[in-house]
């Protein structure tokens, strides 16, 4: 579904990415792992159209989508969260969750001022409300985001991410900050968007995360692809595990 | 030709102040609008010493940079140092606030009229290729340039110039690496507090000092900061001595009343082609 | 809260149970222009209180009410608006700038109030306004005055410099307008700003041109840089000033460099040099004294634009009364007097009264003033 | 979609309306006036730094630019006052479109010096090109006012016409704060990267933002214009956009009645402080500091906090 195709880019002099190659196939959950610095969150900007790589090509659904512009991208169907998690404290829960969509409707800016699109605003109540319902924040609707926890902030942000209907769900360490039980909910609500055909490429550090939902696991390091495959193959790569274990090193 | 000469002059007081927004904006990420006020404040200083207190220039000067460290150093404290919840557009309205204060009190201690001192050397007109220079334009010149390199020097060589620059490129390590950020931020502001008044000494006896002078002198600072590259310490002095030299260059081809029209056009197409400025890097040049 | 408003507003909406002249005004006391404003500021307070001191006017008290305009159109309107409907004065003296003033002359008509300026446009008064005056000398005067002395010593290529503000554009239309008709090439003009701290790219321009003569037309220091620069590049022609430098801070300013420049003036820079019998010396001698003795600076002809202006509202309350219709019929029948701008001859056409007699050419010589002929 | 803050517009109608019936000197309903044309600029200024995040240096040039165009127009041309006033409004739009498109691309520091410098551009033109603008003296020749026939002058009249901008500004601000709108710029504020992952056109929609809030400036301006009677460059420089900003601080960015408030203290305060002069400027800078060292959110933020205390207690 998405493919990364000999992907590379230069910062000053280093190779924080080096012919990049692998495919995302659809409907799956594939986990993208790597000590920090691996060029992880690289890939995923170079993917969003925030970073322009220096070589290679990156295909969605076939079409090229190569360096272009991230509302594009957005507009192709692709999601994205981020590891800060870019809300706005002075917004409620549910006004944030409505940023998720206003770029893909783009709703008419003088109707929304004039109040003019009464119908619009009441169909994206009813969809606010279901994708609270199914990230499991509808009991704080109405807080302020400096008012609830921060797990709930996360599953907001994914509730934002996936309120546009996105084919394929980028997520930046979703796990990183939740407790165990936190994690196992977001584990649940991951499945359950995979079950409703949405593909998820993730990077994540958890490892008992990824080898709970991962199909497919793909580990970079000093901006290479060192390992592809099942997370049992993944786990006794040896490339994999000197990577790490240099990395718990330092 | 005689535009050079009198851009370099000019040039070189914008690049004093470009570099005084620098060290601030280097160690604080903030704009100080009240820079302009410390050459005006340099200017006043300089003449309640020489011409109030009747004190030579040996003695004046070094008091002037000495009250001028200590001005800079409790600027800090009282304006930016109590900013609750402190943010960039906070911090820089709070130097504006700090900048109306300043010319207030400029106004109340040494009243509306233009001041001048006698020339720190007897004046004489230097012939040069197609145009002429004074010698106490020269002054202004080889002091701005011996500052700025001096200034350099400090950051390079000494530690505690590598402890503004450890503050630059990370704040929050530099402070677990045992480097005072608090202090370091003051010092900054006596630094630039200690530009502006060196800028005010030099240019007194030649064009004289108002209290409003700070406003367009701040201005022109700003500009020549940004022109070279906000943060990037060369390309402060290049950019200021550029700004100099197109006012001149502007006012002596075209209708001089457009001179300043012209000069900010030219940096507004510098920025239009270099986001940066002319020697900004993606994270501005180290100090 | 009720009651509290209504006490707010009775003491607002008070009114004056004793009698007493309220005079307004308004000066740039802050602000760029501010070096005109304060001489004016003083001026006029140490003339308040001298009358006050001796009865008053016409035996009732002045009050004064002066507000700072800044410099600022904005400012002198609101100024205004609160000296006519807060302070309720007779009359209003100021402001300082040309511009303020003129962003006033149409309220001055409308709420009936006479003001007399103590700015130099020939636009405040002409198209005449029936309750505006003016007290300084027009720049036409001042032009006339230049271009004839320029006349007589048959020099007639003329570069101009002027600041770019209003004083300086004001002049600066006068000198290309009159050029003509005295026979004066301009050669050169110029600009610069009053922030400026270098013109000798403008003054080197100039100097390709070679003119006989250079009119630098400015307040504040700027003018000083002019002339320093002149010296600087080595010109070798007139260096001609306006009005706007008439006073002692500008030789102190220019130093050296001034040495030679010729400006028009009135004459109460060189009050000491008249002659024993003319008619000037008295009242220019005494203000001068005052002035200097009071705030121990040096005076200026701005100062003595409030002064002026002051003779002619204490006249107009003298002999007019505080009706605004009488005050300005008694000042437009006020005759011949002789003010330190030079003598005013006021008449219900010319609202300032004076012509190019009230300025006498000085040239500045050992940092001094010296009349010429 | 917020509800929309109903007791806040009333408040401001009852204030507009009794102030019409209480005050009847003319000097408080002038500075009321004055108020008034500052908190529409301040709220357009409120708009760009307070909701999207651009940093405009340059708003009294648009103010300039529309009360200049505007009476130019209606001079040159015999157009009436207000069909001269929408003409004017419109041009500065675009002017603004035209200096945003290179402009816009800038951030920070960068871009309050590139819309700094536009500001000092213009103010030279309004100096220099003196065949139309009169130059530094300053523009007189500036017809009555009147709107459909119904000719306003002094200032009675035109504080109710005034008035009445203000306040269909007023609620056309407050119904823009409670719209999505609204949030789609502070989105663009609170991280440029995240919104335009989301599909939001910032570059598009700050264009916009800033076209608008320039030709609101512009209307406001050419009222200005007309009310004054007089203009001149000094009214428009630096100082005025410099003024615009403290006002939307002291108010508080990023609220609807944050430049309202800003505008009023900041308008009236130097009334009281008019006889103090020497003094004047160096309280008014202290006032300002000791707000935005004390006062996180401005002063509608302290307002915001006495109330919720108010309605817990």
């Amino acid at each position: 579904m998405l493919q990364i195709k000999n992907t590379g880019i230069n910062f000053g002099g280093v190779k924080a990415l080096d012919n990049v190659n692998f495919d995302v196939p659809y409907g799956r959950i594939t986990a993208l792992i790597g000590p920090n610095g691996a060029g992880k969150t690289t890939l995923f900007n170079i993917i969003t159209g925030f970073l322009k790589s220096n070589t290679g090509e990156i295909f969605f659904e076939n079409e090229n989508i190569t360096n272009v512009q991230p509302y594009y991208i957005f507009a192709k169907g692709i999601s994205r969260t981020f590891q800060n998690l870019n809300l706005i404290p002075e917004l409620s829960l549910k006004e944030n969750l409505l940023l998720g969509i206003i770029g893909k409707d783009n709703p008419s800016a003088v109707k929304s001022i004039l109040r003019l699109n009464s119908k619009y605003w009441q169909r994206m109540e009813k969809k606010i409300d279901y994708f609270m319902e199914i990230t499991g924040i509808s009991e704080w609707r109405d807080r302020k985001t400096d008012e609830v926890p921060y797990g709930i902030l996360k599953y907001l942000e994914i509730a934002r991410a996936i309120i546009n209907e996105p084919k394929i769900l980028l997520l930046d360490e979703p796990a990183a900050g939740l407790n165990n039980v936190e994690k196992e909910k977001l584990m649940e609500l991951l499945k359950f968007l995979v079950n409703k055909n949405m593909t998820i490429f993730m990077v994540e550090h958890d490892m008992n995360f990824v080898s709970n939902l991962a199909d497919n696991v793909i580990c970079l390091n000093y901006g290479k692809v060192i390992a592809n495959g099942s997370y049992r193959d993944i786990r006794n790569n040896e490339e994999v595990i000197k990577a790490y274990l240099g990395d718990s090193d330092a | 030709m005689q535009f050079i000469y009198s851009g370099i002059t000019s040039g070189s007081i914008f690049a004093l102040v470009a570099l005084g927004f620098n060290i601030i904006y280097n160690t604080t990420g903030i704009i100080n609008f009240a820079q302009g006020e410390f050459v005006m404040i340099g200017g006043m200083l300089i003449y309640t010493l020489l011409s109030i207190y009747g004190l030579p220039f040996l003695i004046a000067a070094p008091l002037a940079l000495l009250a001028a460290l200590f001005i800079g150093a409790l600027f800090e404290r009282v304006f930016i140092k109590s900013v609750r919840s402190p943010n960039e557009i906070k911090l820089i309205t709070i130097t504006i606030a700090a900048s109306i204060i300043l010319r207030g009190l400029g106004m109340v201690i040494w009243g509306r009229n233009s001041l001048s001192v006698d020339a720190y050397i007897p004046y004489k007109v230097l012939e040069l290729p197609a145009g002429t220079l004074t010698s106490n334009s020269l002054l202004v010149i080889i002091v701005s340039l011996v500052t700025a390199f001096s200034l350099s020097l400090f950051f390079k060589r000494s530690s505690l110039g590598k402890a503004f620059r450890a503050c630059y490129d990370d704040k929050i390590a530099a402070g677990i690496c045992g480097v005072d950020v608090s202090k370091i931020r003051m010092l900054a502001f006596a630094i630039a507090a200690l530009l502006g008044v060196i800028a005010g000494i030099v240019t007194t006896p030649i064009s004289y000092v108002t209290y409003t002078d700070g406003i367009m002198t701040g201005l022109k600072g700003f500009a020549a900061a940004i022109l070279g590259g906000l943060g990037s310490f060369w390309g402060g002095v290049a950019g200021g001595l550029l700004l100099g030299i197109f006012e001149g260059f502007f006012a002596s081809v075209l209708p001089s009343g457009y001179k300043d029209a012209f000069a900010f056009l030219i940096i507004l197409a510098v920025l239009f082609l270099r986001p940066k400025g002319l020697f900004g890097k993606k994270k501005a040049e180290r100090l | 809260m009720k009651k509290l408003l209504g006490v707010v507003f009775m003491i607002i909406l008070a009114v004056p149970l004793y009698a007493e002249v309220r005079l307004g005004a308004l000066f740039a006391v802050t602000g760029p222009a501010s070096f005109l404003g304060l001489p004016e500021k003083q001026t006029l307070e140490m003339l308040v209180e001298e009358v006050n001191k001796t009865g008053g006017i016409a035996g009732e008290k002045v009050k004064l009410f002066l507000y700072d305009t800044k410099g600022l159109d904005t400012e002198a309107r609101k100024k205004f608006i609160r000296l006519v409907k807060k302070d309720k004065v007779d009359a209003v003296i100021g402001p300082t700038r040309s511009g303020s003033t003129l962003a006033i002359k149409e309220l001055a008509e409308k709420y009936k109030t006479p003001l007399f300026s103590c700015a130099a446009s020939k636009r405040i008064v002409q198209p005449l306004n029936k309750y505006v005056f003016k007290s300084p000398q027009s720049d036409t005067h001042a032009v006339g005055k230049i271009y004839n002395f320029l006349y007589k010593k048959g020099k007639s290529k003329v570069a101009i410099i002027t600041a770019q503000n209003g004083f300086g554009d004001s002049g600066r239309t006068e000198l290309l307008e009159l050029a003509d008709e005295y026979g004066m090439e301009i050669v050169a003009d110029e600009k610069f700003r009053d922030t400026d701290k270098d013109m000798t790219s403008q003054l080197t321009k100039i100097s390709e041109t070679n003119p006989d003569a250079i009119i630098c037309w400015g307040v504040g220091p700027a003018p000083a840089l002019v002339a320093k620069n002149t010296r600087q590049l080595g010109l070798d022609s007139m260096l001609i000033m306006s009005h706007g430098v008439a006073s002692k801070k500008f030789i102190e300013l220019a130093g050296n460099a001034a040495e030679g420049i010729i400006l028009p003036a009135g004459r109460l820079l060189v009050a000491e040099q008249l002659e024993k019998d003319n008619k000037f010396r008295e009242v220019l001698i005494n203000y001068k004294n005052a002035y200097e003795k009071r705030y121990d600076s040096s005076v200026s002809t701005f100062g003595g634009h409030a002064y002026d202006a002051f003779m002619m509202f204490k006249y107009g309350i003298e002999k007019g009364g505080k009706k605004p219709a009488a005050m300005i019929s008694a000042v437009e029948n006020m005759g011949a007097f002789i003010g330190t701008a030079g003598k005013f001859n006021i008449t219900a056409s010319d609202h300032n009264g004076l012509d190019e007699s009230a300025f006498v050419m000085l040239k500045i010589h050992n940092g001094d003033w010296e009349l010429i002929n | 979609m917020r509800k929309i803050n109903y007791p806040f517009l009333i408040l401001v109608l009852i204030i507009l309306i009794s102030t019409k019936f209480l005050i009847k000197n003319e000097y408080y309903l002038s500075i009321v006036i004055f108020g008034m044309f500052n908190a529409i600029n301040a709220s357009c200024f409120n708009i760009l730094l307070g909701y999207t995040g651009i940093i405009s240096l340059g708003q009294a040039a648009f103010y300039g630019i529309g009360a200049y165009f505007a009476v130019i127009v209606a001079a040159s041309f015999g157009i009436n006052p207000m069909l001269a006033i929408v003409l004017a409004s419109l041009f500065s739009a675009l002017v603004a479109f035209i200096i945003g498109y290179p402009t816009l691309k800038l951030h920070g520091h960068y871009l309050a010096m590139a819309t700094l410098g536009f500001g000092m551009i213009i103010y030279v033109l309004m100096n220099e090109m003196a065949f139309i603008t009169g130059g530094p003296s300053g523009f007189l020749d500036i017809s009555k006012f009147s709107f459909f026939g119904v000719s306003i002058y002094g200032e009675h009249s035109f504080y109710i016409f005034v008035a009445i901008v203000f306040f269909l500004f007023t609620v056309l601000f407050e119904m823009f704060d409670k719209s999505y709108l609204s949030y789609k710029l502070k989105f663009i504020k609170e991280s440029e990267f995240a919104s335009k992952s989301f599909g939001i056109n910032i570059f598009k929609t700050k264009l916009l933002v800033f076209s608008i809030t320039a030709g609101i400036t512009a209307f406001n301006g050419g009222i200005y214009a007309y009310y004054s009677g007089f203009i001149s460059p000094v009214s428009f420089n630096f100082n005025y956009s410099i003024e615009l900003l403290t006002m939307a601080i002291v108010g508080g960015l990023g609220t609807v009645p944050g430049g309202i408030i800003g505008a009023a203290v900041l308008t009236a305060l130097p009334e009281f402080m008019a006889s103090i002069e020497d003094y004047e400027m160096i309280l008014y800078g202290c006032f300002l500091a000791v707000t935005i060292i004390f006062l996180p959110g401005g002063l509608t933020g302290l307002i915001k906090r006495i109330l919720n205390k108010n309605a817990s207690d």
